[in-house]
């Protein structure tokens, strides 16, 4: 082992220019880019444990012949190589133990708007994300973009160093070209900055700031994740910017027009707790107030699953059905209902709305045009909802603002030669803008342009500097919540790769070319805090969130309704945000490009969802290419045929076909950008036509129908309310909990566990599907990514999938979304069937698996009824030996796995086991709720409960005594640890 | 000599194990003049078969090298697909190394002086089969390097096999099998080595034969325990046969894979072992019979037999196949229904048609005495019951599982390049090493042809007891 | 007929053998030595020739009950294996079986017997038989290559009591032999 | 018929049998017990960056264990010292004797020193320093008498093997906790005393026996 050679100097500099938690790292870190794979190897502190370590003496010629055994019987011992190394801190700061996480609350932001989120770090290394309970956008829960967020923090191919051009060059030198180009201008004039949405008090002062000193110079605000419809909706409803708050806890009655409140936008976490808690049913009193979903969608959302009355309409009847629904309840707008809607659902909703004024909530989705959202609005002021369910505030944003208007006038101040120096934060316009705008065009008309983004990415390449930024987890700064609560985001390691913060940045502008974070966030906040700022300071940053800063309910007049409606095609082209990638900021995430998508468990691609009718109509097959053109562009997609797409609607999602996302995000899917029309109401034109040619379109999934031999199994058990009533009346017979009589009879006694007996419920009625268990279980247990060349031989590695099933017609299925971990047996039998004893039971009831002995005969997986096991068919994981920096993400307490080992859900054995010892350090039982595994911790609507059955007092142990309770492939008499709530619906008795 | 000098019983021809006309001498040149003739004697046929099994040879080097350098992710098993070609081709080959010790042990036990021309090569059959399965399961290992884990021994960790496992079962069982057989053939051979020593024409024959000969002299006492020995043995191998694939067979019995748990497994799986070993036993001995002119020892008489025999166990494993389809509907199971229909109907339903014609329909010839008598017709039969015997296997292996419990995670199996070079390759170890014996060791056992041909001849000790009087009288007379 | 010599200073006698064509003239022969009271004898044949030992007054071999018993302890070794390692020394819970699930080892029981059993039967054979021995002295009989090919020799050791060269040669030219040669050891 | 062989070649077979035979055994012998020696390098003491005698600090200075690896009791790791600790006492002690200068560059400079690991476990052992120390497991339980090792040194083999000897029979192992940093403590010569001990401390800790020889206890 070389010892190595620190540049002292280096980390002095860096040191220097660093305060409040930089003590934080060993000096390796700060050293690290220079000497990583050294930094690796000393697995310096706490690194992952690669599983071959223990047999690194193993190399190919130990494999054939006599020297086999040797090599074999040292396994488990090391080898005396050379000595691997201990590093100690020079100085230790206080608050670490060695060996011992500490958690910081900070905040991710998407479209500007903050998520509170709690980081999990090993000797200053992130590794793990959780929702910060404190938080409302959060609530405690995470999203599945959130979990993956701690990879990319770690990623090779971000931004390392600040280029002019294609050169290499310093910090220093830009800022003086800034300067100069500064210099030249007079009163600014000439200067744009593009930022995405902004909510950062400090970051808008900052820009106030910059536009006094500046007056003639101008701010636009482009950002795919900012909602114009809801903005101008507003707009048009009550003439002001304001922005709704839904309260789902009071509401009994929810028609959502296109919303997919549960998966997008700034308050999905928040209100998908809110919806579930009104949703979930472990006893049939709870029926009584379980609320009812009327979801209006042209494609299959996360929320669309749990609707009790779904409907199907493409967007422009989508919007005809809000009209007409205004209409019918005199709150403007006009028409009568589209056909697509069938007549009883339609009187169901129009009689659910008016029972319950007051206590409904009618909400539009983002990506529905101004007119559906002044139609909601109006809607809601009809039914007296305002002031009940829903109530208005004022946006977070610093600055409201129609993003397609500003990216337009911005673009042609461009070409018009108005604009002489340009900085750009965040953004991504070469690839996230219009094709048929010219941004690149324009860009090039540009003297002076500089952006500051994670990644060298498309635009990079169109500007004169393109600046390294750091990752929040890098970052002081300050963010609003969807209501205007502000968290301040603590960083947890210097910066990686290098890189500044946005307001960094934007104090050269200002004239400090090496002002930190820090003290800027700090003065901000400085500035607004009477009484001890110090106090406040330790509180909100230890807390994740200014105390009382949520934004105060502002008096409006009656909503309006108003705006066009867009106008009906024979096809209807949606552009969506993916659920994965988003508008494709996140495209160089393999944790998120190779997530099952929900509903149709694609991976690594974006596809032309049609309907099974519209297919048809074509003539064309999932994979077949068709060719989109809109407003005289055209893209070539693959098709998906989507059962419940509504016809004549085509989804295609943006984020894909980017060129210089980095190795994993390059090339994957097409680019819908291309066809991307700023000015679109709500939807746009489109003509398909079937070309030569298919796609291979990789899912996890190829069979989804549960009719048939599906429904026979009894995989998934549902029923309505009513049914759930008849059930609880009667309990003796065959119910839809219990389709078939089932004789539990065994022929060897039971194991007895006396000390602790963990399992597991997940509640079928309230998960979404949303996958935050997915990742989350990825992060945590340091599951590689496969690629889709081995997701398409089906070896994806996931150890909690989430199957999705559809019944009913294909046209109008039902959707269920059933989450799959190991289900834990009880007579489990996978273990009888192992050689070697490398999976058996724990004394407290785990099946265990246990890596380090597992020989990879897969007689388990074979012998899994589940199907949850999951086989390192070849070195997936990176070991030390070869780690690049992602491997930094791996949690300490797990081991990674090598290639020729089963591998499965542990219940996460590693969190009971710090609890266990814990508990025993201090000589008392683990408490319910002190084990949370990560799947659970994510869960934002908390369908999955953990704990330890034989304490009655616990959460697991009330919900499985639920009558909804049930064993999946019970008939097998395997006895599963992990049980399943069967799926009720709420639906109208109205509707046959 | 002797044959002619002896008083002799004539039995009619189709009786005879061996033609008339065969001497003890005869008899040692035919069978040892091919081993023992020199280099530039070798036929060209045999160059040919050697070369080309070699070639395979080496692709089986290079398969096994890929395949421990890179991982068995190379193969095209998944999940659910666990167990892909590697696991039908191992099935495939313990299958046929079952007619080897079945025809030496259970024949001799039924006192079926038939056999003695056949089991020589039948076991070598046997031998060089399980040696070509049982590395097909340590290959198989996501770590072969550890597969020795599977061996009860002490060690550093502490730790024992898990005997409740069939795959520590199967350990045994072909370890055992191995051992057994590999004995049992050596025993059988070292008569034979000794002649092959006494006919030795240079040094280095004589050499390598009086050494594996172990000197044995053929003495009264030598050969009262020799026959023992070799009774015990036969006795020991014939329900060894049986238990070894019968454990096989609990793989996939003990399982609760729709279409592997099911009790018939064992003697279904023991019938299509004999089945398939039969018809190597014929691939092999139609034309070893005519390389090396043995038409006189191997006779129809013996092709016939191992027809019925395969008739007999085909409609056996037939029978399987119908009781499958019935249990399956019996039982109401729902996942079991649909994995016969899938079987039949479903994405790989041509593979069981194929099966079906390859197992049932084309050994429906063998009824006729004149198909089982002509040779190059068996041949093709058992080419045909070889090919049905592995699309067996694909069948119920893989096909089952593509289909299991929950749809969600039905997948398909394609298999790979690597799946079938390692076949391929394993054909030419098989080849290679059965060349080498045809080569350096008699095909038939001479010894027991011998004593064979004499109990043919005089009807066992008749002849002695008519002499012996004859004695006695004169001597009373005298 | 002199002594051989195989290049080698000449040995002192080993045994005379008399050298038969058939089946039926070895074992008449067999038995007139054995009724002429010697008891040091032995034949060597081609292949075993049934009633041969009875001929020359042989007592049948015990190899079987040695197998027998080897076996036994083979059944109950593999039992006591199993029950141990997975019962008493690393008891662990594998699917909720019970530890000692006797039905689950009786596999291996039954193959731990036959391949003790089996390896008794093949080894015992060959040791008793004194193999291997690659020099015997009855390989010096002239013509003796013959008794693996279609010859059967009839020996009578010199350590015969009732050996004696000029007699007991007397006695086998008396039954008739094709040859009869005396052999050094 | 000539004979083939010689006929010393019988006794040279004889021999061939008879060594072949013991050589075979002794090869299943040795293997086992050769890994074990290559591998585990059992009292042999490891050279280290900085000549740390852990002999004068603990027996002569009497420096308890948990004045450096101060986390042992609240964490898996016991951790190695900072330099700072060091410097606590050596910015005044010894400080310009020539073997201490590594340990002053490594404050002035902030590079850290990189000590030899000693008893380095197979990554994918989760070993529990805290879960040990707060049940009554000695330090010299594993480590051996540090306080006499002038250079240290793997006492014991530290495979599964011998991690098990005590999982499966901690009564014959466990001493007070009040003990758990006495050098010199040595479990009770009388093995019944010492078991009826260890039974009143697996009692009066609660420490679940069955849980100890679990695989989960030890590897995730």
């Amino acid at each position: 082992m070389t010892d190595v050679r620190t540049d002292f100097t280096d980390i002095r500099a860096r040191l220097a220019n660093q305060e409040g938690p930089a003590y934080w790292r060993s000096l390796d870190e700060i050293a690290d880019t220079d000497e990583f794979q050294l930094f690796l190897q000393r697995e310096f502190p706490r690194q992952a444990a690669p599983l071959e370590n223990g047999l690194q003496r193993r190399d190919f010629l130990k494999l054939l012949g006599a020297s086999m055994a040797l090599a074999g019987l040292s396994a488990c011992a090391r080898p005396p190589q050379a000595h691997e190394k201990i590093v100690p801190y020079v100085r230790q700061p206080d608050q670490i133990t060695p060996g011992r996480p500490l958690f910081f609350a900070t905040a991710v932001t998407y479209g500007g708007y903050a998520e509170g989120v709690l980081a999990e770090s090993h000797q200053g290394r992130p590794t793990k994300l959780e929702g910060n309970p404190d938080h409302p956008a959060s609530l405690g829960a995470t999203s599945a973009t959130t979990q993956a967020l701690v990879l990319s923090l770690y990623d090779p191919d971000r931004a390392q160093d600040v280029r002019r051009g294609d050169e290499p060059s310093s910090w220093e030198a830009f800022y003086d070209a800034l300067q100069g180009a500064l210099g030249s201008a007079d009163q600014g004039a000439g200067l744009a900055i593009l930022t995405e949405n902004v909510t950062s008090p400090t970051m808008a002062a900052q820009l106030q700031a910059v536009l006094e000193a500046n007056p003639q110079a101008r701010w636009y605000q482009y950002d795919p994740l900012h909602s114009d419809g809801a903005l101008e909706g507003a707009r048009l409803a009550f003439g002001t910017d304001v922005t709704p708050i839904y309260d789902f806890s009071q509401a009994d009655v929810v028609v959502s027009l296109g919303a997919d409140f549960m998966d997008r936008g700034p308050a999905r976490l928040a209100y998908a707790r809110a919806f579930a808690d009104r949703r979930r049913l472990h006893t049939v009193r709870d029926a009584d107030t379980m609320n009812r979903l009327y979801q209006l969608e042209a494609s299959p959302s996360v929320t669309g699953t749990l609707a009790d009355h779904r409907v199907a309409l493409k967007p422009s009847d989508l919007a005809a059905a809000a009209a007409a629904l205004a209409g019918e309840l005199g709150a403007g707008g006009s028409g009568s209902k589209p056909q697509a809607f069938s007549q009883d659902v339609w009187n169901a909703m129009l009689a659910d709305l008016q029972a319950n004024q007051g206590s409904s909530i009618v909400i539009a989705g983002d990506d529905q045009p101004a007119a559906v959202h002044a139609l909601a609005h109006a809607l809601n002021d009809a039914l007296g909802n305002v002031g009940n369910t829903v109530r208005y505030v004022m946006p977070a944003a610093a600055r409201p603002a129609n993003h397609a208007a500003e990216l337009t006038e911005l673009v042609s101040a461009m070409n018009a030669g108005d604009v002489s120096t340009l900085l750009i934060f965040d953004a991504n316009p070469v690839y996230t803008a219009p094709a048929a705008l010219g941004f690149e065009q324009a860009l090039s008309r540009v003297a002076f342009s500089a952006k500051l983004g994670q990644y060298h990415d498309e635009t990079s390449a169109h500007v004169t500097w393109s600046l390294p930024q750091t990752h929040f987890l890098e970052t002081w700064g300050d963010a609003r919540a969807f209501d205007g609560t502000i968290s301040i985001q603590q960083p947890l390691i210097l910066p990686f790769y290098g890189g500044k913060s946005n307001v960094e940045v934007l104090d050269m502008v200002l004239g400090n070319a090496n002002s930190s974070g820090y003290n800027l966030v700090r003065n901000y906040w400085r500035s607004t805090v009477t009484g001890s700022f110090d106090d406040f300071w330790r509180e909100t940053v230890f807390s994740g969130v200014v105390a009382g800063s949520t934004s105060p309910v502002v008096a409006i007049g009656t909503a309006q309704a108003g705006g066009d409606l867009p106008q009906a095609a024979e096809y209807e082209l949606s552009l969506v945000l993916d659920s994965a990638v988003m508008d494709g900021r996140f495209a160089n995430n393999g944790w998120l490009q190779e997530l099952p998508r929900p509903i149709t468990k694609l991976t690594w691609d974006n596809a032309a969802f049609v309907a099974p009718a519209t297919a048809e109509s074509l003539g064309v097959g999932t994979g077949d290419l068709v060719r989109l053109n809109s407003g005289g562009r055209e893209v070539t997609a693959p098709v998906w045929i989507q059962p419940g797409q509504a016809q004549g609607a085509i989804t295609l999602q943006l984020g894909y076909g980017r060129t210089a996302a980095g190795n994993v995000g390059n090339n994957v899917g097409v680019n819908a950008y291309e066809l991307l029309d700023l000015s679109a109401n709500g939807t746009q034109p489109v003509t398909v036509t079937k070309v030569a040619g298919s796609h291979k379109l990789v899912s996890t999934q190829i069979h989804h129908a549960l009719e048939g031999t599906g429904e026979a199994r009894h995989i998934v058990r549902y029923g309505t309310v009513q049914e759930f009533r008849d059930y609880v009346a009667n309990p003796d017979e065959l119910s839809f909990v219990h389709p078939v009589p089932h004789l539990h009879a065994d022929l060897y006694p039971d194991f007895q566990y006396e000390g602790y007996r963990w399992g597991m419920v997940i509640d079928q009625t309230v998960c979404t599907g949303c996958n935050a268990c997915v990742v989350a279980c990825q992060s945590e247990n340091n599951i590689p990514v496969v690629g889709k060349d081995q997701v398409a031989v089906g070896r994806e590695m996931h150890w909690i999938r989430v199957d999705s099933y559809f019944g009913g017609s294909i046209d109008e299925p039902e959707f269920f979304s059933q989450p799959m971990p190991c289900q834990q047996c009880e007579k489990a039998p996978c273990e009888p069937v192992c050689p070697v004893g490398a999976t058996v039971h724990d004394s407290e009831g785990l099946n265990v698996m246990v890596y380090n002995r597992c020989v990879g005969t897969r007689y388990c997986s074979n012998n899994c009824p589940y199907k949850v096991r999951r086989f390192n068919w070849l070195q997936y994981a990176e070991l030390a030996t070869d780690a690049t920096e992602l491997s930094l993400a791996n949690n300490p307490d797990v081991t990674v796995r090598s290639r020729g080992v089963m591998e499965k859900c542990t219940y996460c054995t590693q969190r009971i086991s710090m609890a266990r010892i814990d508990a025993s350090n201090e000589d008392r039982r683990i408490a319910d709720g002190e084990v949370v595994t990560a799947c659970q911790a994510a869960c934002p609507t908390q369908a999955i409960v953990f704990g330890d059955l034989n304490d009655p007092a616990s959460a697991v142990a009330r919900v499985k005594s639920s009558p909804l309770n049930y064993a999946m492939l019970e008939e097998l008499q395997t006895f599963p640890r992990t049980s399943y709530l069967a799926k009720v619906k709420n639906p109208n008795e109205a509707v046959s | 000599m002797a044959l002619e000098t002896g008083k002799v019983t004539v039995y009619p021809e189709t009786n005879r194990v061996i033609r008339r006309g065969e001497t003890y001498g005869s008899i040692d040149d035919r069978v040892l003049t091919p081993v023992l003739q020199g280099l530039e004697r070798t036929p060209t046929w045999w160059w040919i078969g050697f070369g080309i099994s070699a070639a395979l040879l080496v692709v089986y080097i290079v398969s096994v090298v890929k395949l421990i350098t890179t991982g068995i992710g190379i193969f095209g098993n998944n999940i659910p697909v666990a167990w892909g070609m590697p696991i039908i081709n191992f099935v495939w080959w313990i299958g046929i190394g079952h007619a080897g010790t079945l025809i030496s042990a259970a024949l001799l036990l039924f006192r079926q002086p038939w056999r003695t021309t056949v089991n020589r090569f039948a076991e070598a059959m046997t031998i060089f089969a399980v040696v070509c399965a049982g590395l097909y399961p340590i290959l198989h290992l996501g770590r072969p390097w550890v597969f020795y884990w599977l061996v009860p021994y002490p060690n550093t960790f502490g730790l024992f096999p898990q005997f409740r496992s069939p795959l520590d079962w199967d350990f045994f069982a072909i370890g055992t099998y191995f051992t057994i057989s590999l004995i049992f053939w050596f025993i059988g051979l070292i008569p034979d080595l000794a002649s092959l020593r006494d006919n030795a024409r240079n040094g280095f024959q004589r050499l390598l034969y009086g050494v594996l000969s172990l000197g044995w002299n053929g003495s009264t006492k030598a050969w009262q325990r020799y026959q023992r020995a070799y009774l015990l043995l036969a006795a020991l191998s014939f329900p060894l046969v049986l238990s070894v694939h019968s454990t096989i067979a609990l793989d996939f019995a003990v399982a609760q894979v729709p279409g592997w748990n099911n009790t018939i497994m064992p003697p279904y799986f023991v019938a299509g072992a004999v089945f398939a070993g039969f018809a190597m036993v014929l691939i092999l001995g139609v034309p070893l019979r005519k390389a090396l002119k043995f038409e006189h020892l191997i006779t129809l008489r013996h092709l016939d037999n191992a027809a019925k025999l395969m008739l007999a166990t085909g409609m056996i494993v037939v029978y399987g196949y119908f009781i499958e389809v019935f249990i399956a509907w019996y039982s109401g199971v729902e996942a079991e229904r649909y994995m016969i229909w899938n079987r039949m109907f479903g994405p790989h339903g041509k593979y069981f048609w194929a099966l079906i014609f390859c197992n049932f329909v084309a050994i429906q010839p063998l009824w006729f005495r004149k198909v089982r008598q002509s040779p190059w017709a068996l041949f093709v039969i058992a080419l045909a019951v070889s090919v049905g015997m592995w699309l067996e296997r694909f069948v119920i292996f893989v096909v089952s599982l593509t289909r299991d419990y929950l749809p969600s995670s039905w997948s398909d199996y394609v298999s790979t390049f690597w799946d079938w070079s390692l076949f391929i390759g394993s054909l030419g170890l098989f080849g290679t090493l059965f060349f080498v014996f045809v080569r350096l060791l008699p095909s038939i056992a001479t010894a027991e042809t011998k004593e064979t041909a004499y109990h043919d001849h005089h009807h066992g000790s008749d002849a002695f007891e008519t002499i012996r009087m004859e004695y006695y009288n004169a001597e009373e007379t005298a | 007929m002199s002594s051989v010599t195989l290049g080698r200073k000449t040995e002192p006698l080993y045994a005379l053998v008399a050298q038969f064509d058939t089946v039926e003239d070895i074992r008449l022969a067999a038995e007139r030595t054995r009724k002429a009271g010697y008891t040091r004898t032995d034949a060597y044949t081609p292949f075993p020739v049934e009633g041969l030992d009875e001929d020359l007054g042989m007592r049948p071999t015990n190899l079987g009950w040695v197998v027998l018993i080897v076996g036994i302890l083979g059944l109950l070794g593999g039992f006591f294996l199993q029950w141990w390692a997975n019962t008493v020394y690393y008891p662990l819970n594998a699917g909720g079986k019970p530890l000692n699930s006797w039905p689950n080892w009786i596999v291996i029981m039954y193959e731990i017997t036959i391949l003790s059993a089996g390896l008794t039967a093949g080894i015992g054979m060959i040791l008793r038989n004194g193999l291997p021995r690659p020099y015997h002295s009855i390989f010096n009989t002239p013509g003796f290559e013959q008794a693996s090919r279609d010859k059967f020799f009839l020996s009578i050791e010199a350590r015969d009591p009732k050996f004696d060269l000029v007699n007991t040669r007397a006695f086998l030219e008396a039954l008739e032999p094709e040859r009869v040669s005396e052999v050094e050891r | 018929m000539p004979n083939y062989f010689p006929p010393n070649s019988n006794s040279f077979v004889k021999w061939l049998a008879w060594g072949g035979g013991t050589f075979a055994i002794l090869l299943i012998v040795a293997l086992p017990l050769y890994a074990r020696m290559t591998n585990n390098a059992v009292g042999v003491p490891v050279a280290q960056p900085i000549d740390f005698p852990h002999n004068i600090h603990v027996a002569v200075m009497g420096l308890d264990c948990r004045y450096c690896h101060t986390s042992v009791e609240t964490s898996n790791t016991a951790s190695v010292p900072p330099t700072e600790t060091c410097m606590t006492c050596h910015s005044q002690l010894r400080v310009d004797t020539p073997e201490l200068q590594a340990v002053v560059a490594s404050w002035n400079s902030g590079a850290p020193i990189q000590w030899n690991r000693v008893h380095d476990l197979p990554d994918y052992a989760f070993f529990d320093h805290s879960a040990h120390v707060n049940n009554g497991v000695g330090c010299s339980s594993c480590h051996g008498r540090v306080d006499q090792m002038a250079q240290m040194w793997k006492n014991e083999p530290l495979t599964m093997g011998w991690c098990l000897e005590c999982h499966r029979d901690p009564s014959s192992q466990l001493r007070p906790v009040s003990e758990v940093f006495n050098m010199s403590y040595t479990p009770l010569s009388d093995p019944i005393a010492q078991a009826n001990l260890g039974q009143t401390l697996i009692e009066a800790y609660h420490i679940d026996t069955d849980k100890l020889i679990q695989c989960s206890t030890c590897h995730r």
